[in-house]
């Protein structure tokens, strides 16, 4: 079971990654580009699960290990 | 004082963590395998600097869940004296033994530079040697250390002198936004903090760089002095 | 991949081998090779792997000298440096790989100049490079800079070796065609060096590190052909470092090699499994046996052609004592590195590689070596430089003084090294900057090594034999100005295609410059690295050639590290100019920077000036006479004082030159041999220098916050500073 | 119109990171995880667009900045 775990910097913490595209993007001429944001995402693929225990199993891994809950928030996606 | 440094997978600044330990106590620190989980006996326990697990994912995230750091928290809710530096700092707030994170430095790049230290709080076993106010100078090197923290935490760790340093000018004048004091744009300029009871510490830079003048300087030693003397029994 | 079925002198033509070179291998075979086969050939016979153009003119240099342990041959030089220690050294290019991929190349290139170092037994301990960028002013050269610079450090900061110092030029020449040059120093005992020779039929070939994928096939073959458009779509060799894994297998590998497991030992460094097998098997003069089912992998349905030619990086091959494998195995479980045992040593001579049950390749290693091609390949010599006519300066002294020390080539690196940590390991006793060479002290003694990297490239260009020597003497006199005595060299010859007969011409004239100044200073060449084929093919079917870089990485030794002295001006001293002034100007920076020429011959190498020079500056330092101490090289006297001025944050005011040489010729010419000391008493350093018959005069007091001119124009330090660190923000940084 | 741009290694290419969080969620006990890649996520919004204009204007920044084509493949959402 293919499953994706993105993580980005919750609302609020400063993203300056995210700021230095940003500008990199206006500079290169894309000037409608707002709001742009960094985040990782995780790919794994789940062997012998539902995609509801996938989705659960996923739930764990990100809680434990693949977000820092102090500055990221994270959401996950199970594809059909 | 038994000081002992733990080794993980990526570590790279336990060499010069064990020079300055020994420069201050005549022995050489005890080295700790990740997988070890026996701290009994040991007065200080180190997290030393380096990429351990490589940085990957998050500074300090995998080596936050080692087995060493369950033995590590055991340590710690007994009392016991630990020193964070640099990764180890990451560790430290990676695995909730202090509060806040560690962001990618303000400017998007890796540095390594000296710094100049303000002392804040001069009661702990960190900072004894030094005076409230004291600035000494220290070199950095790392890509995360924008120290960063919400609001409640940082009013909390404020409010209660739990901030052990922040960066500074070298005439001592702290200014947030100002990237040549505050190189790497931590929240408050903060550098180092506190657990609640002092025992714990986690910083960026590194003091264990400059405890020899052949290397420049001995304005790290304080640093280790004064733990020799707070955990001496 | 998709690859023709068929062995023949059109697909071999392909794997980069001539028509000739193909006769060869059917001779050698006695029938087609295989596919396999060939491409084990084709990178063995590349110019990467064979030297084939440069061996004979390689063997020009001296290597041998009463402290040199291992010279070239082995995986790096070694010195021996004293009270049982020996420094193990050498320096790599990954030029190619760069330019396509800056932050993995540069990666990869750090990390595969570590293995070099390491698979000798030596823990390394410091990391240099030497860096050569096209013109600021094309929008390319700025995203090279900051991939080679952000690999650089991601691979040395990750791995916890310090990076201690380099040296970056700008050249338009090196527009396509980026030089990353990269060189490790590291420390063993002289009783614990681990070589590469294979011995002892039977023994297993063992395998460890990280595994095998498709990664840069080819790329030996790659790195010895000119780039052209196809250079890009040449992507997909583009290798990924891993330093956490190079970290790990370094831990392991110095703990195994204090057991006595270990018979010989290679990194899997360019045409990985192929070059390593063959050459420890070839060296030992034995045969092997690789059974790639047993290579540990990456991924699924690899071919043996693939694995053969795989360069995935942080992988090392060692032939161990058989009852020693499950000592060997344990310590590469406990740092969870892969572990296989891929093959055994054989009797027969040859190298035999199975596959699924198949026998992939079978080939007489002997002739395999011996008859690789050599090439004396025709070359021009080059044409002597017209003399300078007669020049002049347009701007008064302070103003030139601000645009040189402002100028890309003499402007601070700061921006540079303070992303490189510098002082991991405890050991950095001078950092960038502070010194002409950086000083490491080695662990658990008073002993320091002294680094450097230079060249000069417009120099080589002028004149390749005068630029030869001069880098050699350049290097020789940063590591003398610190206190330390040289002791030997590595080098990277960067040079374009050796098929055209004035670039085979530059080739054979550095060289010869190069082993002159190697001879008359004493310090010989232990190990060395050739980069041909550095051109670009215009889109009109002409090439841009790199200037000549014979880029020096030198090595020195002080036994007493409390001993080294650094460059910053120290107040209330006079400041001694040592060696004779001339005032050359051609080729000088202040030339090109203020004239916008780059014409006229180098300045000359008097090595026997060289040589006496610099042994009087070592033993006033040594003495404790001389107390900061700065070489003299691009940009001059004047350029030299103002960097001694903004290290030290301590000015000084000048004396007229009254010297009968123009002003600008005195202060900016680029003559050799020469160094600013800082004395207490100048007068007693002058006399005792003309006793020894070398030059030597007073030239400023040292004190105050400015500069102050003959003239009584006043620089202030702030001004220095900030025309000199503004260049590399600005480039790099500009929002 | 919010646009999500997902950059990952191309497969065959070395995923140091994935490489090491799979070890590392195995030694966590999520044993059953496979195939650990790791990329980056860029999200913004482009004012003033179209969907389709919106998909077209990402696949030039993709191209342009947020991938290394070199080593890196990219993906492009624009959620309806
Ligand atoms: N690429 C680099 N990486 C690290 N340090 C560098 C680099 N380039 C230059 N440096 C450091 O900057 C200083 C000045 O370099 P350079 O101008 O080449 O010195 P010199 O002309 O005296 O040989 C030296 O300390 C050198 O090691
Ligand atoms: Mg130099």
């Amino acid at each position: 079971m293919k499953v994706r775990v993105t993580v980005m910097l919750k609302d609020g913490v400063l993203d300056p990654q995210g700021k230095a595209i940003g500008h990199a993007l206006h500079t290169l001429g894309f000037g409608n580009a707002r709001d742009v944001r960094v985040g990782k995402v995780i790919e794994l693929d789940l062997q012998d699960c539902t995609a509801e225990e996938a989705r659960k199993t996923a739930e764990d891994m990100a809680k434990n290990l693949l977000a820092n809950l102090v500055i990221e928030d994270y959401a996950i996606e199970v594809p059909a | 004082m038994k000081a002992a440094i733990v080794v993980f997978p990526g570590t790279n600044r336990e060499r010069d963590m064990a020079l300055a330990l020994k420069r201050v106590t005549g022995v050489a620190p005890r080295m700790i395998w990740h997988h070890e989980t026996d701290l009994t006996g040991l007065d200080l326990v180190v997290l030393p600097g380096g990429f351990s697990y490589g940085d990957y994912l998050r500074c300090g995230a995998m080596a936050a869940h080692s087995p060493v750091m369950g033995a590590v928290r055991a340590f710690a809710a007994k009392g016991g004296h630990i020193l964070g530096v640099c990764n180890g700092f990451q560790i430290l707030t990676e695995s909730g033994l202090l509060p806040g994170a560690l962001l990618r430095n303000a400017a998007l790049r890796f540095l390594s530079q000296d710094c100049y230290l303000r002392v804040e709080n001069a009661q702990t076993p960190f900072t004894r040697r030094w005076a409230k106010g004291d600035v000494f100078r220290t070199p950095l090197a790392h890509g995360d250390g924008n120290y960063t923290a919400d609001p409640a935490t940082l009013e909390r760790l404020e409010g209660e002198g739990r901030v052990a340093f922040r960066y500074a000018s070298a005439a001592g004048q702290v200014q947030a936004d100002d990237v040549d004091s505050n190189p790497n744009g931590s929240l408050n300029s903060i550098a180092g903090v506190l657990s609640e009871n002092n025992r714990i510490c986690g910083m960026m830079p590194h003091p264990e760089d400059l405890v020899d003048p052949l290397m420049g300087g001995e304005d790290g030693l304080p640093l280790f002095e004064g733990l020799v003397e707070a955990v001496v029994r | 991949m998709n690859k023709p079925a068929t062995v023949d002198v059109a697909l071999a033509r392909e794997f980069g081998l001539t028509a000739e070179e193909y006769g060869r291998v059917l001779a050698i075979m006695g029938r087609t090779p295989t596919l396999t086969e060939l491409g084990v050939f084709s990178v063995m016979w590349s110019e990467h792997c064979s030297y084939k153009s440069s061996r004979k003119w390689l063997r020009n240099l001296p290597t041998t000298a009463p402290w040199v342990i291992h010279g070239p041959g082995e995986n790096a030089g070694v010195v021996d440096i004293g009270q049982g220690y020996a420094a193990i050294f050498k320096m790599e290019s990954h030029n190619h790989p760069s330019f396509i991929e800056p932050y993995q190349g540069a990666a990869t290139g750090v990390g595969g100049i570590l293995r070099d170092v390491f698979t000798m037994g030596a823990r390394p301990v410091a990391n240099l490079n030497a860096l050569r960028f096209g013109s600021p002013e094309n929008p390319v050269t700025r995203r090279i800079i900051d991939g080679v610079v952000r690999g650089i450090g991601g691979y040395g900061n990750c791995v916890g070796v310090p990076t201690v110092g380099g040296e970056i030029n700008f050249h338009p020449a090196y527009d396509g065609n980026p030089l990353v040059n990269a060189m490790t120093v590291g420390i063993a005992r002289t009783d614990k060096i681990f070589l590469s020779a294979a011995a002892g039929v039977g023994n297993p070939v063992v395998y460890v590190g990280s595994r095998t994928g498709r990664d840069g096939i080819h790329g030996a073959t790659m790195s010895s052909a000119e780039f052209d458009e196809d250079a890009l779509s040449k992507r997909p060799t583009v290798q990924v470092g891993d330093p956490f894994i190079e970290k790990l297998l370094i831990e392991a590998c110095l703990e195994l090699m204090a057991t006595d497991a270990i018979v010989a030992i290679q990194d899997m460094g360019a045409a990985g499994l192929t070059s390593s097998s063959v050459e420890m098997a070839g060296k030992g003069g034995v045969g092997i046996d690789l059974d790639l089912d047993a290579v540990p992998q990456r991924e699924p349905g690899m071919t043996a052609y693939e694995m053969m030619l795989s360069e995935s990086q942080e992988r090392m091959l060692m032939v161990l004592r058989p009852d020693r494998t499950d000592v060997a195995r344990r310590i590469f479980e406990k740092w969870e590195l892969d572990f296989a045992i891929i093959g055994h040593l054989t009797e027969t001579g040859h190298i035999v590689v199975r596959h699924n049950g198949q026998v992939e390749a079978d080939i007489p290693l002997a002739p395999l070596a011996d008859q690789a091609p050599i090439y004396d390949r025709p070359s021009t010599p080059p044409v002597p430089p017209a003399p300078l006519e007669p020049v002049h300066a347009p701007l008064s002294l302070d103003a030139m003084l601000i645009q040189l020390v402002a100028s890309p080539d003499l402007c601070s690196r700061s921006w540079v090294w303070n992303q490189y940590d510098s002082t991991v390991g405890g050991q950095t006793v001078r950092r960038p900057g502070a010194a002409d060479a950086a000083i490491v002290r080695v662990d658990e003694t008073d002993i320091a090594l002294a680094v450097t990297t230079d060249c000069t490239p417009r120099y080589c260009q002028a004149d390749p034999k005068t630029g030869g020597a001069q880098a050699v003497a350049e290097a020789w006199r940063n590591i003398t100005a610190t206190g330390a005595r040289p002791l030997a060299v590595t080098d990277n010859l960067n040079f374009a295609n050796p098929e055209k007969p004035e670039i085979m011409g530059q080739f054979i004239a550095a060289i010869e410059g190069m082993a002159e100044a190697c001879t008359v200073l004493d310090f010989p060449v232990v190990s060395g690295n050739v980069s041909l084929y550095n051109e670009t093919r215009n889109p009109d079917g002409s090439t841009t050639a790199i200037l000549p870089t014979p880029a020096i990485g030198g090595l020195g030794v002080l036994e007493n590290a409390a001993q080294a002295i650094g460059l910053g001006m120290q107040d209330g001293k006079d400041v001694v100019l040592v060696g004779a002034t001339q005032g050359a100007l051609g080729q000088s920076i202040w030339l090109r920077e203020i004239l916008g020429r780059e014409d006229g011959p180098p300045p000359q190498v008097d090595l026997a000036a060289e040589r006496r020079n610099g042994d009087f500056v070592r033993t006033e330092i040594l003495s404790g006479a001389i107390t900061a101490c700065h070489d003299l090289a691009d940009g001059g006297i004047l350029v030299g004082i103002a960097e001694m001025v903004m290290a030290g944050d301590v000015g000084c005011e000048l004396d007229s030159p009254d010297s009968g040489i123009r002003p600008e010729a005195f202060w900016f010419g680029e003559d050799q041999a020469r160094y600013l000391a800082c004395v207490e008493d100048g007068a007693a350093l002058c006399a005792r220098a003309a006793a020894a018959g070398v030059p030597a005069r007073i030239i400023a007091r040292s004190g105050g916050r400015d500069l102050i001119l003959p003239s009584g124009v006043t620089i202030s330090i702030a001004r220095l500073k900030n025309a000199h660190e503004t260049f590399f923000p600005a480039l790099m940084d500009a929002r």
